[in-house]
């Protein structure tokens, strides 16, 4: 199977694209552009991003680890200091809300990172540096038998550039 | 990226265990003397008390060593031609007190009575090892905080800062 | 090796190393020194158990009032002294200055070795030797009366041995001198009761204290007894002791009183004439009254006398009225004066009128020959003086500092280039010494033999705590003097313990002990001495035959000058010693430095600001100092403090302040001194500097800090017991309350201490004379932070005493302030690393190698009671001799803070864990407790119902400081008392 | 503005070598770095006894530098997350920088605590962790909560820093050579701008936003607590919280106008970016929060003398009126008058005007908290122990030293990391469609 890397320098050529393509059944494998374009992302993968529950789970832990932490040392030897109760609720509560925030970017960033396959290679063939520029692409996979329509629904579309890729 | 940061973490891991394993090598030196003395000869040949020399453990805080008179009580008596025993002599002839090294030393905010702990039925041994084995005077406890909690909490011995701490 | 004693194994000890015992140097290094040695002795101390402190009685020898001392000795150093129960002068009391004899014995600038001028006229350092054949010498070809002895008053063994030392050389003049001397109280006890001894204050039998002057609480002839005879009278509420203070600027005693009267400086001796002539005239003394001294009042005329003194009707009628009402009311004169007949002539009229009123009654004591008058008299010294040169041609000085304290109307510089030869004898270098042709180090009394008899029957024993410190080649003095005598070809017997041993012999044949001499002799040891007391039984009877004419007054000056001396440096003996410069004055709160006291007004209309330098300048001499507002002095008058201003003697004392002994005048036309009043001319330098004062405000800026209780309110619930502070917190907030019930048993599910310690401050009793801050910081290794340091508000005083004037009246509060020990510790949740955490004992620990120096604590802490370590402060070698090794030595970077000096509650524990049992009440006293002389300090275990600090806290004067904050403190203070009827 | 010139804008600062004039402001703050740090040094020598510290007043320079900085830090997160969650899209410009600000800010205020302690090689005690002795950390002491926060905030705001600048980053990659291209290749971790990274960053930005907003906010509460946990009069209320947050923020917006006026001024063609419309935003912030302040200012006041609690009364009443009188008017006429003048839109407007007024609020906060921390432990309780600090010269060193090592690194971040933010800047311009190309 082929793929063509097609270039565009405007979004609604490509999104014309993207629709026409989708049409005939080609699978697009990936869209790229310079700023977020949820329609086409959302299209391509309906799911709603699993990071809400990543980040969930990440404050989860952050606020058992905190209250383990502070309720396990306060009660492992319980130091009286200024008349107040070993387990003292209120600062508890402050080391957990941080705790929270601060497992829980950390559980984002590295959700963020495994769902988007960071740190990767960048200089594979199916990517174009004016991607991150002002150009938006279409990597589709086209089987050897449709090549004519994928590359005419593309020209049409006023691709820039159609390449073929590996 | 990924290898480079795992030797990254590696090597970060060895420098504090080698680290750990010096300062842990820190805590079993077995000083060197001005006098060779023999623990194991006098304790386990010669069947003598610890308190016979360290007279004023169960008296004091300090054990107290044995005064050059003391040790000449016997030394009057026994193979002048030893080494370890000229030694001792030159300095009863010259009427000299004898600097041991410390191989025990607390820190100097560190309140520690001997008589406590033996009134407490503590065997000398617990804390300074099997001493009658040893023929070099050797530390073979760390002394550290955690050390001595241990054994006051297994035993519900006080843990007020005070306690120890002065 | 034979029997071997105490003394020889001090011998061994200081033979061996600094550390010849069984264990290191605790204390005295800095943390974490790799390798520490520990050194075995040579020969085993019988009865000396490392770890274990060893006490040994002695006598201090710091002021003629000779204290008795107990020394603690750790591994053969002294390293505390404290009051000496069994001593009647002390009981087991003592002064900062007696504290600081320490700081005299480790002394890092004593001399180390004689000094000799050699040809070019240099100071140096020799041989013993050769520095005594220098003095052989000189004293083999001068003629013996020719040469003259200047020492103390002696007393004892001392005294009765240099006599005869003197007299064997064939007439060596002695001439004893004491700059506080108490001359005019002779003089005027002489005029009137025939005998020149002092008439002693019974203040137990007094109801009215008048004091023309006399600061019986600081220096006055024994201020630890008297200040523990006040303070006992001054808290008996039934029975209390109305004080009334005449002077011109309030010193300490006069800051307890319950009436201020400011006469102009140096009349109140008039005053006191009127007050007799009043008196006798009003015809309500019961007692005869002789004819010579009804004439000898006829002298003082009311409204002249009233005029000149600027003292009001209303206030004379007060204090008329005062003595009127009282039974035995206890007058007493002026403090200084030597030889001054305007002071004799106050003390004349003072002692009449305590006889008249009282009778056989009245609150005077003969107690026979005492230390005081066996001083020479101002006028002897001044002729003595005036003969240098000429009748003496040698002089010996032991243990004086004539070149510093001698006023300088005595010219002593001049007349020393006159002398022939002059020796010292004397343990420190020092103005003197640096004058002198030869100068002998000699042993500190903490190191050495004596004995003392500070009144008839009480013998005082001076024994050695340790081996001298190696550091100084210094020898006994007694010994040198047997040396000397030796070469000189003198008998003299083979040592001076051996005198001291024959001396004692006697006074055991004196008392009629029949015992042998050694069980004598070993119980005086134990017991510090034999106290028998005086068996004078000589009545208070007035036979006043010639009594000296009443001087007319100087003419007025303004601005006037009072000198008067210093509670802490004494007459400048005391400058050397650290703690002593450190420890603020306890009424200007300056330490470290000279301040001229000015009224505040008085500086506003001279346009003076605190800390501007002005040139004071008297007849005499001329001095620079900074001014320091001072409210409670009468305006137009300012004040001075003795003993600052050394220019060698030692860095502590060297370049600090001004000496007042330079402005001291003449009285008016005689020879003798003028301490109050004198004339004096300012001006301003332009110049300025900062003020080494640890206080923060003058006042109580309306907080309740110091309370006060009416006594009239107070008595109507003397005996009742207010309900404890739980019952009452139970009472008032009782949903807290049980909350803190359910939390106590969180709290310490261990183990339940049967002890919360608790220390109850009675303000009335407190006088504010500072030796708890000086015993605190003996116990706990506090360093001295010098004059700069202070100076930018880094003081380490674990307890300080907070002074505010009373706004109202003219009182002085005095407020002891140390750790609250809270139970609700505000600084102990602001730790962030639990360097600072509560015992079941309800004490605040404070971990100092725990502590990573955040100084939250201190922020948090409203009694500001903590102290941080800016620096790691040095102890100079051997001022470290001195630390407790009990206590750490703290670091820069640690907080620390009071611990009622855990160290001993610890051992006491100890000891009752060995002996099966609970610490019994009393048995612990941490170091302010048992130094207060006042005893207004008590420390005990609140939980024993039956504790004596149980009971205070529920007596009806307490009150907590900072009460609303909710700390609950472990620390009570008592009300101060107020007179109601007080206008 | 086409894609194009913001791509070229933005990366002219990252690609062309610095002139003479950068790196002798770079010289000159690693001489104040440099004085900081001996400074520093010659106070763990000696002991803290070289600071102006003594017995009342155990905080001073250090805290007062501390709470400034954090302060500083505050407006960058409120920028870039709260001006998010708002969708005020004005912020998109400023935000990088202001974000990078806060960063640096945290970086520089974290050294402080460290610097403040008696015995600062033990600064690790402070971390959870009982290092084989038993005693863990005091959980309930305030300082531990600051420990959690200001670390939880450093971490936070760095990694929210590092995702938003992850495209530009790719975008600095793509166009650079050299080591520049090593650089960016290794920091962009190969981020392509494909639908899969895209879909998952959006949602992962919202909730880093959504998690720095109340972190913002619980930081400065904390800081503020250090003070108002305490019973120091003048420290102890409730109002302390959200008047630390509003100050914290007004000193921040101050910051963003006074890095922000000499980068337009040095590099005009940002000129596009930063424009007037948002520095008149900014100053609008300034106004709002300023006036926040004030009013915390009289309601302390109020507070203290309507509640009848002498001592808060007589604490307040030395602040203005005592030893630090000077400061106090400072800061009353730096925080709550000065920034009046911005009710005028001229003054909003006026280049001048803005950025004499921003330097002015930063000195005015520097001194709000210096007023708060010392004037209250200077008199407190007891008036037998009151004290007066006064700023050594070590201390002063040291807070030049901060400022050295702030603007070390913002210099640093400027020529180094894309300071405008290429991909948001991007999104606010609208779409490149053939539709408008061939209408235009």
């Amino acid at each position: 199977m082929k793929r063509f890397l097609a270039i565009f320098p405007y979004l609604d050529d490509i999104q014309e694209a993207y629709h026409s393509l989708k049409e005939q059944g080609f699978k697009i494998e990936r869209f790229f552009s310079p700023v977020p374009v949820p329609e086409i992302e959302d299209d391509l993968i309906p799911k709603p991003s699993p990071i809400r529950w990543i980040v969930l789970f990440g404050s989860l832990t952050g606020i058992s680890l905190a209250l383990l932490l502070t309720i396990g040392t306060s009660v492992a030897w319980p130091l009286v200091v200024g008349g107040k109760p070993i387990i003292s609720v209120p600062p508890f509560v402050v080391i957990t809300f941080e705790l929270m925030v601060l497992i829980g970017s950390i559980a984002n960033l590295l959700g963020l990172f495994g769902l988007s396959r960071l740190p990767k290679r960048v200089n594979e063939p199916a990517y174009d540096p004016r991607f991150s520029d002002d150009r938006f692409g279409l990597l589709v996979q086209v089987p050897p038998d449709r090549e004519l329509v994928a590359r005419e629904i593309l020209e049409t579309s006023h691709a820039e550039e159609i390449h073929e890729v590996a | 990226m990924k290898r480079r940061f795992g030797i990254g973490i590696f090597l970060f891991l060895l420098i504090v265990g080698i680290g750990l394993f010096i300062g842990a090598q820190r805590g079993t030196t077995a000083p060197e003397q001005p006098i060779p003395f023999n623990h194991q000869i006098h304790v386990q040949n010669l069947k003598m008390e610890c308190m016979y020399c360290h007279s004023f453990a169960d008296r004091s805080t300090v054990a107290g060593l044995p005064s050059v008179r003391k040790c000449m009580g016997c030394h009057k008596y026994t193979d002048p031609k030893k080494p370890g025993i000229q030694i001792l002599l030159q300095y009863w002839n010259d009427q000299k007190p004898i600097e041991w090294t410390k191989v025990h030393d607390l820190p100097d905010f560190v309140y520690f009575s001997h008589k406590r702990h033996i009134r407490a039925g503590i065997q000398c041994q617990t804390c300074h090892g099997p001493v009658q084995e040893m023929t070099v005077a050797k530390k073979v406890s760390s002394l550290g905080m955690g050390w001595c909690l241990n054994c006051h909490n297994q035993r519900k011995a006080p843990r007020e800062c005070w306690t120890c701490h002065k | 090796m034979g029997e071997i004693t105490r003394r020889d194994f001090l011998k061994i000890l200081g033979a061996g190393s600094a550390a010849a015992v069984g264990l290191p140097l605790v204390a005295c290094k800095p943390p974490r020194s790799k390798v520490e040695k520990v050194v075995s002795q040579l020969i085993p101390a019988e009865d000396v158990v490392p770890g274990i402190p060893q006490w040994y009685a002695t006598t201090c020898q710091e002021c003629p009032a000779h204290c008795g001392l107990l020394v603690k000795v750790r591994e053969g150093r002294i390293i505390k002294v404290e009051g000496n129960p069994d001593h009647p002068v002390s009981r087991g009391r003592h002064c900062m200055r007696g504290e600081a004899a320490l700081q005299g014995l480790y002394n890092p600038d004593r001399l180390p070795s004689p000094l000799l001028r050699n040809p070019d006229g240099q100071l140096v350092a020799v041989e013993w030797d050769q520095a005594l054949q220098a003095l052989i010498e000189t004293l083999k070809q001068t003629p013996p009366d020719k040469i003259a002895w200047l020492t103390p008053p002696l007393t004892g063994a001392m005294e009765s041995f240099l006599r005869q030392w003197s007299e064997a050389l064939g007439g060596v003049r002695i001439v004893p001198y004491e700059p506080f001397s108490q001359d005019a109280l002779l003089s005027a006890s002489e005029a009137l009761f025939g005998t020149r001894e002092i008439p002693w204050p019974d203040f137990e039998k007094a109801d009215l204290v008048v004091s023309f002057g006399a600061d019986f609480l600081e220096t006055w002839l024994s201020p630890v007894e008297f200040t523990r005879m006040y303070a006992q009278r001054r808290g008996d509420a039934r029975h209390r002791l109305h004080h009334i203070q005449v002077e011109a600027r309030l010193s300490l005693t006069g800051s307890k009183a319950d009436r201020w009267i400011a006469p102009r400086p140096g009349t109140e001796p008039w005053l006191a004439g009127l007050l007799l002539r009043e008196m006798i005239e009003s015809g309500t003394l019961s007692h005869p009254i002789p004819q010579t001294l009804r004439a000898w009042a006829q002298q003082f005329d009311r409204s002249a006398v009233l005029s000149f003194t600027g003292v009001s009707e209303a206030e004379f009628e007060h204090l008329k009225k005062a003595v009127s009402e009282a039974k035995r009311p206890l007058i007493l004169g002026g403090n200084l004066g030597a030889g001054d007949p305007i002071q004799v002539t106050g003390w004349i009229a003072a002692l009449a009128l305590t006889a008249l009123k009282g009778g056989e009654q009245a609150p005077l004591q003969w107690r026979g020959r005492s230390s005081w008058d066996r001083a020479v008299s101002f006028e002897t010294l001044a002729k003595f003086v005036e003969g240098w040169g000429e009748e003496t041609e040698v002089l010996l000085v032991y243990d004086r500092n004539p070149l510093y304290a001698f006023p300088s109307i005595l010219q002593a510089d001049e007349a020393r280039k006159r002398l022939k030869f002059m020796a010292v004898f004397t343990p420190y270098p020092n103005e003197t010494a640096e004058a002198a042709d030869v100068v002998f180090p000699i042993r500190q009394f903490l190191e050495d033999w004596g004995d003392a008899e500070p009144y008839e029957g009480v013998y005082s024993i001076q024994q050695p705590g340790m081996q001298p410190v190696p550091h100084f080649q210094s020898q006994a003095f007694g010994d040198l003097l047997i040396q000397l005598g030796q070469q000189l070809g003198i008998s003299v017997p083979e040592t001076f313990v051996e005198y001291l041993r024959t001396h004692w012999q006697k006074i055991q044949k004196k008392v009629g002990d029949s015992r042998p001499f050694d069980e004598f002799w070993r119980e005086v040891l134990q017991k510090g001495g034999l106290f028998k007391g005086s068996d004078a039984t000589k009545s208070i009877q007035l036979q006043p035959k010639q009594l000296p004419e009443v001087p007319q007054p100087d003419p007025p000056s303004t601005p006037a000058l009072v000198v008067y001396p210093s509670l802490r440096l004494y007459d400048g003996r005391m400058a050397n010693r650290p703690w002593i410069q450190e420890v603020p004055d306890p009424l200007n709160k300056v330490s470290w430095q000279s301040v001229l006291e000015v009224h505040p007004d008085d500086a506003r209309a001279w346009n003076l600001k605190e800390g501007d330098v002005v040139r004071l300048t008297t007849s005499r001499g001329s001095v620079e100092l900074p001014i320091r507002t001072y409210p409670r002095i009468r305006r137009g008058v300012v004040a001075l403090a003795t003993g600052q201003g050394h220019t060698a003697f030692g860095r502590y004392a060297t370049g600090k302040g001004v000496n007042a002994f330079v402005l001291i005048e003449a009285q008016n036309g005689t020879s003798s001194l003028k301490w109050t009043g004198i004339s004096v001319q300012l001006e301003k330098t332009g110049r300025r500097v900062h003020l080494a004062h640890t206080d923060g405000a003058e006042t109580l800026e309306g907080r309740k800090v110091a309370q006060t209780i009416p006594l009239g309110v107070y008595l109507e619930h003397e005996g009742e017991l207010e309900p404890t502070y739980e019952e009452e917190f139970e009472k008032e907030f009782p949903a807290t309350a049980a909350f803190y019930r359910e939390y106590h048993k969180e709290k310490f599910p261990e183990h339940e201490s049967p002890y919360h310690w608790g220390l109850v401050v009675d303000t009335e009793k407190c006088v504010g004379c500072a030796a708890c801050v000086v015993a605190c910081m003996a116990e706990n290794n506090i360093p001295t932070v010098g004059e700069k340091l202070i100076v930018q508000g880094r003081e380490m005083f674990w307890i300080r005493i907070e002074r505010y004037f009373d706004e109202q009246s003219h009182t002085v509060h005095f407020i002891p302030m140390m750790c609250q020990q809270c139970d609700n510790a505000p600084c102990e949740p602001v730790c962030p690393v639990f360097a600072t955490v509560h015992s079941a004992d309800g004490l605040n620990e404070q971990v100092y190698n725990r502590c990573v120096g955040t100084r939250y604590c201190s922020n948090n802490c409203p009694y500001k009671v903590r102290r941080f370590n800016w620096y790691t402060f040095k102890f100079p070698e051997p001022l470290n001799w001195q630390l407790n090794p009990d206590v750490t030595v703290r670091e820069k970077g640690v907080m620390e803070k009071c611990t009622f000096c855990i160290q001993r509650i610890k051992y006491a524990k100890d000891r009752a864990k060995d002996e099966q049992r609970l610490v019994r009440d009393g048995e612990i006293q941490p170091a302010c407790v048992q130094a207060c002389p006042a005893e207004a300090l008590v420390f005990g275990n609140t939980k024993d119902p039956e504790s004596r600090v149980a009971k205070l806290f529920r007596n009806p004067r307490r009150y907590r400081v900072l009460e609303h904050l909710n700390t609950r403190p472990s620390v009570t203070y008592l009300k101060r008392f107020t007179e109601v009827n007080e206008v | 503005m086409t894609y194009r010139k913001i791509t070229q804008d933005a990366l002219r600062l990252l690609l062309s070598r610095p002139g003479w004039k950068y790196f002798a402001l770079q010289g000159f703050n690693l001489l104040l770095i440099g004085l900081g740090v001996t400074a520093f040094a010659y106070q763990v020598h000696h002991g803290m006894g070289v600071t102006g510290l003594n017995n009342p007043v155990g905080w001073g320079t250090y805290i007062t530098t501390f709470v400034f900085w954090v302060g500083i830090a505050h407006s960058g997160t409120l920028i870039s997350a709260i001006l998010y969650l708002f969708r005020s899209r004005w912020r998109n410009s400023i935000y990088r920088i202001a974000e990078a600000m806060t960063v640096f800010a945290v970086m520089t205020a974290g050294l402080f605590p460290i610097i403040h302690l008696g015995r600062p090689w033990k600064f690790y005690w402070l971390l959870p962790f009982d290092y084989f002795r038993k005693v863990w950390i005091n959980f309930r002491s305030p300082l531990i909560w600051d420990v959690f926060a200001v670390l939880t905030y450093l971490t936070v705001s760095m990694i929210f820093f590092y995702v938003g600048m992850l495209p530009d980053l790719a975008t600095a990659r793509d166009h650079s050579t050299g080591w520049r291209k090593k650089l960016y290749t290794l920091l962009s971790l190969g981020w392509q701008g494909n639908h899969r990274e895209w879909k998952h960053y959006r949602l992962s930005y919202l909730y880093f936003a959504a998690f720095a907003t109340p972190l913002v906010i619980s930081v400065h509460s904390v800081v503020s607590w250090d003070f108002a946990m305490s019973i120091v009069p003048g420290w102890h209320s409730t109002i302390f919280a959200p008047y630390f947050v509003a100050g914290a923020i007004f000193s921040g917006v101050a910051m963003v106008i006074t890095l922000l006026i000499p980068i337009r001024k040095i590099f005009p063609y940002l000129q596009d970016y930063f424009t007037i419309d948002v520095l008149e935003n900014l100053a609008k912030m300034l106004l709002l929060t300023g006036a926040i302040v004030a009013y915390a200012y009289v309601v302390e006041y109020f507070l203290a003398w309507y509640s009848g609690n002498e001592i808060e009364w007589a604490a307040f009443k030395f602040r203005a009126l005592g030893t630090y009188t000077i400061p106090f008017w400072i800061m009353i006429f730096c925080n709550a008058v000065f920034p009046l003048i911005f009710f005028f839109k001229k003054a909003r407007r006026s280049i001048p005007v803005l950025f004499v007024v921003s330097l002015l609020v930063n000195v005015g906060m520097w001194f709000e908290r210096f007023n708060i921390i010392v004037t209250s432990l200077s008199h407190d309780y007891i008036p037998a122990a009151w004290g007066i600090y006064k700023p050594s010269p070590i201390e002063l060193s040291i807070l030049a030293g901060s400022f050295g090592w702030f603007f070390f690194w913002f210099l640093l971040f400027l020529r180094l990391l894309p300071a405008l933010p290429i991909s948001e800047l991007k999104e606010i311009q609208p779409v490149p469609t053939r539709k408008q190309e061939v209408t235009a």
